[in-house]
């Protein structure tokens, strides 16, 4: 970003007038603005665009009414949400009741300012870009873990312990199945990542050291899965067990912010699995020829992995807390190892070669 | 195994005790003294050539003089039946547990005590089942009236639809006594019916 | 409002003495089927003593079955098990004739095979629905519902009505089928049997719905016994029993059909997956009966003579069970000669598969009270009359 | 104050915005999950595959009364639980609708007369604002009742009505 404005300076001679930290500021602000106002309206996608995946999934429609085939739809729920009574029960925790949803709000937005929608459109290219986002996302656990404590609620309560265990045991493999990729890329940094895998489809990583790379994507997808809590991870929230989970007691706005960063997070997961299994920004085949489409093809790449979410949720029911915890350290976190292990060796391999 | 053999089997284990046999046009039954059922039930399920393993309904009736329970049972084992009844006064209506027996009796004797009243001695749980704690009255007696209100909710509708409604549960019960007074629920019906209608509209 | 306040005070009490918590599951929780309460004593995520408590849908049928007429009693027993209508009127219809010793029509008795099996498919389609839903899939249930709509179609054009039909009657059935309709019950039965391996590929096979189902609230067959559980849920521990082959009423005894059993093939016998299976098996079945019975169907009138006139049976009692969808559904029926029942005792097959509900659920985890809950399929309306 | 509140009662902005939120509500009448008897199955059916509640944006059905916006009294209400109904209708955030669905809801239905359990209408307990009736209703009709529903919200007058009563005070 300060390279950014550095050039601004040198380029329109009349911005020298003003200081440079107030100008670093300013381009900051105006970039995180546009960063959440398109991933809110993103997000306003997603949510309808679950809705209407499940009806088809379901042979019907879905939402059809509030505008043609619904698009509406989250627009109408956001404002209605915005409109209703904000209830803060008698007996809850104010301060951490109130403060919670906006914590796993920045939470789920704060992450994509590392993320990489093309080659230059990038907010920070931080150095360590995938310890930001492990670090950042991560907020949204403490977020429920608050919401659930402070509801005052047995539900939310189970729902917050739910989530801290789950959290805490898909950290790990999804860490390992990221170093699957930071390994051959050798940096942190999002966009060294994406450029690592240019020139082709072939040069992903999920394709790079068969089968260590494919297995770690997967890996990688299905922790992310149970750490933005989806089916079939979605335990923390389960209707049918929990009612509504950590955020039973949240109504109106605090509960729109828990849906929203619901689907940012599902978006996050889809670009992270993007940028670094599958190529980021680029186009699979002659990606030079199709540079211009960069932030498009990313964008679309990470709503096509949305969508896989979507699809397995409406097709698989809900695993146990037990089965869960199995699931986590008894496959995913050896498979990982292994993972790690095996492009490693690759890596020595081909060195050597 | 006829209910001949059951009753001569019962009368040869439990010599003290009468058994009556009541022949009815479909199911014919056993009176038993309400204060032995217990031993006679744990006897019908252990014998094996009885084996009754399964009581497939318990249910209380309320008769004008007396409140009577009814022991429906069954055995997996030799596909036959036996119907018993326990009479027990209405005003301090007592009889011993099955729920030893047959496990399924815990609940459908709560029923029984819920509906009737009806006292079942060394029960585990005797507690009402389908209405309230607090409830008021036995709702399945004959002479039930409904409380006006539970808590502050409006139980009965403010004023009763029929205006007979009292007058025929009067001759029920009575009816009930002796089989001929049937006439003045059936002079009543007409009356009531118009009553409700004009209500309705 | 009392017990609420008394269970408070002992939860406190509770809390204090060790980390266990209560629990206060429904009566209104997106899946406790209808309105029954739970309460769970947990110890974290297990559960070590679960009270289901009942009666928030009492609504007196059997007062109000002393105060109407015996046909009067139908509509009321459609809406005990409202998701079983046909079976639940089809028993009580039976009780009366048999104390009245009415011959039903053949016809008659054809059609009300065809629908009570007609409907047993609709009510394990609901079964098999929510229970997806309990485990965390949704889109079985819509599957399941569109399957049952095409059902409700059939009763409807029969009866009149989509869920309560009101259609059995004391003699007979209420009207005879309009033309075509055996041709469009053909139809469906050729066009479901094939979604039932839709059904299997989509949730009874799938690898999570096994493991939160299997070897989950097992329950034995002695215990089964004891509690007088009965129906699929007796059948999925393992017991080949079904009414209407060991104990035949109307006509089933003509009808060539299996009885599917629980063999513990993915867990236990008699665990969840097992009550699901027999569920899912038992579908087929009735799709043969109703196919034979389609076949065989004799033409004629659909009402006995004895059944038009008002209906006063002798003074006497009897005793009559019926195999619904959800088990052994028996109707005590005692007259005093009048046209009114003195008494009509419903003996509920769900009553007693709730009442066995707190010693399989003993040591499971919250998720599997759900579980078990839906595996014992249970109607409220049912259970609490 | 005549003037000022004739001039503002139908000021287009007003009435517009109100337009505008009333839109918003009634596009988005998320019901809670609450099935108590056998219009609880028709609940179910209008919200499965052939009726398909959801296109009207209806079909959201949250678990925790905190979330939802209608209640559909599905079934009868028993003196036991209609205490219970109260405290859900008293947790959902305003504004809050309630549709009573079937007659058992409505009135007691088949079991005014006998019924000494059953609640003679939930309208003695909350206030209801759209009934349905039928025992059960069909699908078709709960739709209806969801339309008529929408209806009254659409003629809902907030800010309008808002301003007048300051004007008047």
């Amino acid at each position: 970003m300060r390279n950014f404005v550095d050039q601004l300076v040198n380029n329109y001679e009349f911005l020298e007038t003003f200081p440079r930290p107030l100008l670093y500021l300013i381009a900051m602000v105006a970039a995180s603005a546009i960063i959440l106002g398109f991933i809110a309206i993103l997000v306003m996608f997603f949510v309808w665009l679950e809705r209407k995946v499940a009806g088809h999934m379901q042979d019907r429609y879905g939402p059809m009414e509030v505008g043609r085939h619904g698009w509406l739809q989250s627009i109408a729920d956001g404002i209605k949400l915005f409109l209703k009574e904000d209830i803060i029960p008698a007996l809850a925790d104010k301060p951490l009741f109130v403060i919670a949803p906006i914590i796993v709000f920045v939470g789920a937005f704060s992450a994509f300012v590392v993320v990489p929608f093309s080659e230059n459109l990038i907010v920070a290219d931080l150095n360590i870009g995938i310890f930001y986002i492990l670090a950042v996302s991560s907020l949204t656990v403490i977020g429920i873990i608050m919401a659930g404590w402070s509801s005052n609620n047995k539900w939310a309560l189970y729902g917050a312990m739910r989530s801290a265990a789950q959290i805490i045991s898909y950290e790990i493999p999804v860490g390992i199945a990221l170093l699957a990729a930071v390994l051959p890329a050798g940096s942190l940094s999002m966009r060294d990542i994406v450029l690592a895998q240019s020139g082709g489809f072939w040069n992903w990583f999920i394709f790079r050291n068969p089968p260590f790379g494919f297995v770690a994507c997967i890996i990688y997808f299905v922790a992310a899965l149970a750490e933005v809590n989806r089916t079939p991870f979605d335990i923390p929230e389960a209707e049918s067990e929990l009612v509504a989970g950590y955020h039973t007691e949240y109504s109106g706005m605090r509960f729109a912010f828990f849906f929203l960063a619901e689907y940012a997070n599902m978006f996050l997961v889809g670009t992270i699995v993007t940028t670094l299994f599958l190529g980021g920004w680029e186009f699979p085949i002659f990606p030079s020829a199709f540079a211009f489409l960069n932030p498009i093809i990313f964008v679309l790449k990470g709503i096509a992995l949305v969508f896989v979410m979507m699809w397995l949720r409406w097709t698989l029911p809900r695993l146990r807390v037990d089965q869960l915890m199995y699931v986590s350290w008894k496959v995913l976190l050896p498979f990982a190892f292994a993972c790690l292990f095996g492009v490693s060796a690759w890596m020595l391999l081909l060195h050597s070669a | 195994m006829s209910i001949q053999e059951i009753l001569e089997k019962l009368k040869a284990r439990f010599e003290g005790i009468s058994f009556e046999l009541v022949e009815t046009k479909v199911d014919p039954f056993i009176k038993v003294p309400a204060k032995n059922i217990a031993e006679v039930a744990a006897f019908l399920k252990e014998d094996e050539s009885l084996a009754f393993d399964s009581l497939m309904c318990l249910s209380g009736v309320d008769y004008p003089n007396t409140l009577v329970v009814v022991y429906h049972l069954f055995s997996f084992k030799h596909g036959h039946k036996l119907v018993l009844k326990v009479e027990t006064p209405r005003d301090n209506p007592s009889v011993p547990t099955v729920e030893n027996v047959w496990r399924t009796a815990n609940w459908h004797e709560r029923e029984a005590f819920d509906m009737f009243g009806i006292h079942f001695e060394n029960h585990s749980d005797l507690r009402r089942i389908l209405c309230p704690d607090d409830w008021e009255g036995y709702p399945l007696r004959k002479d039930y009236k409904t409380q006006e209100f539970y808590h502050g909710i409006r139980v009965e509708v403010a004023e009763p639809p029929d205006p007979l409604y009292e007058a025929k549960q009067k001759s029920k019960v009575d009816k009930a006594a002796k089989p001929t007074g049937t006439s003045a629920t059936k002079a009543a019906k007409p009356d009531s019916k118009a009553t409700t209608e004009k209500k309705a509209e | 409002m009392l017990e609420t306040a008394d269970l408070l005070k002992e939860g406190i009490k509770e809390e204090l003495k060790s980390d266990e918590m209560l629990l206060n599951m429904g009566p209104q929780h997106p899946s406790t089927h209808g309105v029954l309460r739970l309460v769970l004593r947990t110890d974290g995520e297990v559960v070590k003593e679960a009270v289901p408590h009942i009666g928030y849908l009492h609504r007196c049928f059997e007062k109000h079955a002393e105060n109407v007429t015996y046909p009067q009693v139908i509509p009321y027993t459609d809406r005990m098990d409202y998701v079983g209508s046909m079976n639940n009127a089809l028993g009580y219809v039976i009780a009366v004739e048999k104390l009245m010793g009415i011959k039903v029509p053949e016809r008659a008795e054809y059609i009300r095979v065809i629908v009570a099996e007609l409907n047993r498919i609709a009510s394990h389609l609901l079964a098999f629905g929510t229970y997806g839903l309990d485990i965390g899939a949704f889109t079985p249930f819509m599957h399941a519902f569109r399957d049952r709509e095409k059902i409700l179609d059939l009763f409807e054009e029969a009866s009149g009505a989509r869920l309560l039909y009101n259609y059995p009657r004391i003699g007979g059935v209420a009207k005879d089928v309009p033309p075509g309709w055996l041709e469009k019950t053909r139809a469906f039965i050729d066009y479901f049997k094939p979604k039932i391996k839709e059904y299997n590929d989509l949730l009874t096979f799938n690898k999570i719905f096994i493991e939160r189902t299997a070897n989950v609230g097992v329950l034995p067959l002695d215990l089964a016994i004891s509690y007088g559980v009965t129906g699929p849920n007796l059948r999925g521990s393992g017991m080949k029993w079904d009414l209407r082959r060991n104990d035949p009423y109307s006509i089933y005894d003509r009808f060539e059909f299996d009885i599917p059993v629980g063999t513990g093939e993915m867990g236990t016998v008699g665990d969840c997956w097992d009550r699901y299976w027999v569920r899912i098996r038992e579908m087929g079945e009735s799709i043969k009966i109703i196919r034979q019975a389609l076949d065989q169907i004799p033409a004629g009138e659909v009402m006995a003579p004895e059944g038009l006139k008002a209906i006063k049976p002798p003074k006497g009692e009897v005793y009559v069970r019926t195999e619904t969808p959800r088990g052994e559904l028996g109707y005590y029926l005692i007259s005093d000669g009048s046209q009114q029942p003195y008494r009509l005792k419903v003996r509920s097959p769900c009553f007693t598969a709730m009442s066995v509900f707190h010693e399989i659920a003993r040591g499971g985890m919250i998720a599997d009270m759900v579980a078990i809950v839906g595996s014992l399929d249970i109607v409220l309306g049912e259970i609490d009359r | 104050m005549k003037l000022l509140e004739s001039t503002f009662r139908d000021n287009i902005l007003i009435t517009r915005v109100d337009y505008f939120l009333n839109w918003a509500r009634l596009s988005s009448l998320w019901p809670m999950l609450f099935g108590l008897a056998c219009c609880a199955i028709e609940m179910m059916a209008t919200g499965a595959a052939r009726y398909d509640l959801d296109r009207f944006g209806a079909g959201v059905f949250r678990g925790t009364p905190r979330q939802s916006d209608l209640m559909i009294v599905a079934g009868t209400v028993t003196i036991k639980m209609s205490s219970r109904l109260k405290l859900l209708y008293e947790q959902m955030p305003e504004p809050k609708y309630v549709i009573s669905m079937g007659s058992c809801a409505t009135s007691g239905g088949p079991y005014w007369q006998h019924g000494y359990h059953v609640l003679k209408g939930v309208d003695l307990v909350v206030p209801v604002d759209v009934y349905v009736p039928g025992c059960p209703p069909r699908p078709e009709s709960l739709i209806e009742g969801v339309l008529k529903l929408q209806e009254k919200i659409r003629n809902e007058r907030l800010l309008a009505r808002g301003i007048s009563s300051v004007m008047a005070s």
